[in-house]
């Protein structure tokens, strides 16, 4: 799957996309998180703090405990600030 | 990116671009030939040259391509959904903005005032909460990302249940 | 007749006239120079081809100079009162106007939207009950002076309690 | 006193304005437009639900029972519909 980054979960993690594969116990957000955490310093820093990160699936908003499977598309990002 | 929908007597607009707006430009295109709009209602965000009282010299916007626009078109159908609107225009600008600069401009029309109001405040407080955009601002002290405001998820939150429940918990 | 006041950062614009406005050249004047203001919302009234469902080839607007003037002044100083505002333009069109024409033009400036948004919609329920302007539409059938609303005077009542005391009875 | 009508008061009186000298009894809007009425077949039909009818006293929004002594400017009108 395609995972993308923005604003300072983009700059701490340090690129904007790549393309990752986690392995069949990782089935939800909150754990895609938990394993990203654990891939190095700058993942730590990035997903330090899970709850205020937001995540979307195929470009739709959804909660922590949304399942991945079948995703194409994750992105990750702090609360947003348009408008 | 563009997205023009023709749909019944409704227009929608929704424009994410570098680019400057025009405002004057925006509302002409939105009440072209018609004389079944009473009300038109338009709302600019516009850079300052401050941030919670400190002073900024830019602000840069980030965004989701392809989710923004997928959100705003999915909040611009809500408000049309709600409220008897006649025309929705949405452009948010992406990339380097200096104090001055419009950000966002939101445009409704309707026959009567009540609904043009509501729509455009609605969807001011739903692209401030959920839009996919991020601001980063550049002061005397380096760059730094903006926080989200609890205030605006308050105000989107005002809008959470549909009307009619609405009306009746008063 | 024309007033423009310059009241510490506040401008107030209010004029009554005959001619056309400029929605983009009054929103220009209104922020010009500044880099203080975050939102700008505009409220525009026009002409509609139908009066209660029934075609209309014209409308027009007598009004009551002097007490006009003084009756928008009086609400734009209450506005100013009630939000924070950075500038409020007023402009109320008298004479005959066509389908498509515009009738009235409010514009708020603030540092935040709400107090834009709120300001613009106290301005209008104000002006629709309480600025001395009568209507008279011409139809097929004749002329005929158009009724006040009901409607119009519920929107106008929303405001009659100052905002401390409406927080509070919710 | 100077009297001013405006809109439908203006067509059924006939006049825009005019200067009045109402006799020392006449304390009140209301009690003026009572007067009025009285004035002839135009001003009965002008003034014949009083209760619809609005008054401002020198530019300013005044009741039926506000007292007219020291007015300098009087005027009848519809409800509004302006904006």
């Amino acid at each position: 799957m395609k995972v993308l980054y923005f604003a300072w979960v983009r700059e701490r993690v340090g690129k904007a996309e790549e393309q990752l594969d986690p392995p069949p116990g990782i089935a939800t957000v909150g754990e895609l998180m938990a394993w990203l955490a654990q891939r190095g310093e700058q993942y730590a820093y990035a997903f330090e703090n899970p709850k205020v990160i937001r995540a979307a699936i195929d470009r739709s908003h959804v909660r922590a405990d949304a399942k991945i499977a079948g995703a194409a598309e994750i992105a990750f990002f702090p609360p947003m600030t348009g408008g | 990116m563009s997205v023009l929908v023709k749909r019944l007597m409704m227009t929608t607009t929704i424009r994410l671009q570098r680019e400057p707006f025009d405002v004057n430009a925006e509302v002409a295109a939105l009440i072209s030939d018609r004389t079944d709009i009473g009300a038109v209602v338009t709302f600019t965000g516009q850079c300052r040259a401050d941030e919670n009282g400190e002073p900024i010299a830019a602000l840069t916007l980030e965004h989701y391509p392809g989710m923004a626009e997928t959100e705003i078109a999915r909040h611009a159908d809500e408000a049309q959904a709600r409220w008897p609107l006649l025309g929705v225009t949405v452009i948010h600008r992406y990339g380097r903005l200096v104090p001055g600069d419009g950000i966002v401009l939101v445009a409704t029309a309707s026959s009567h005032r009540q609904a043009a109001f509501a729509a455009a405040a609605f969807l001011m407080d739903y692209l401030k909460t959920r839009a996919p955009f991020w601001k980063q601002v550049e002061k005397a002290s380096g760059t730094a990302w903006v926080d989200a405001k609890a205030a605006d998820d308050a105000a989107a939150d005002r809008w959470a249940a549909p009307p009619r429940q609405r009306e009746a918990a008063k």
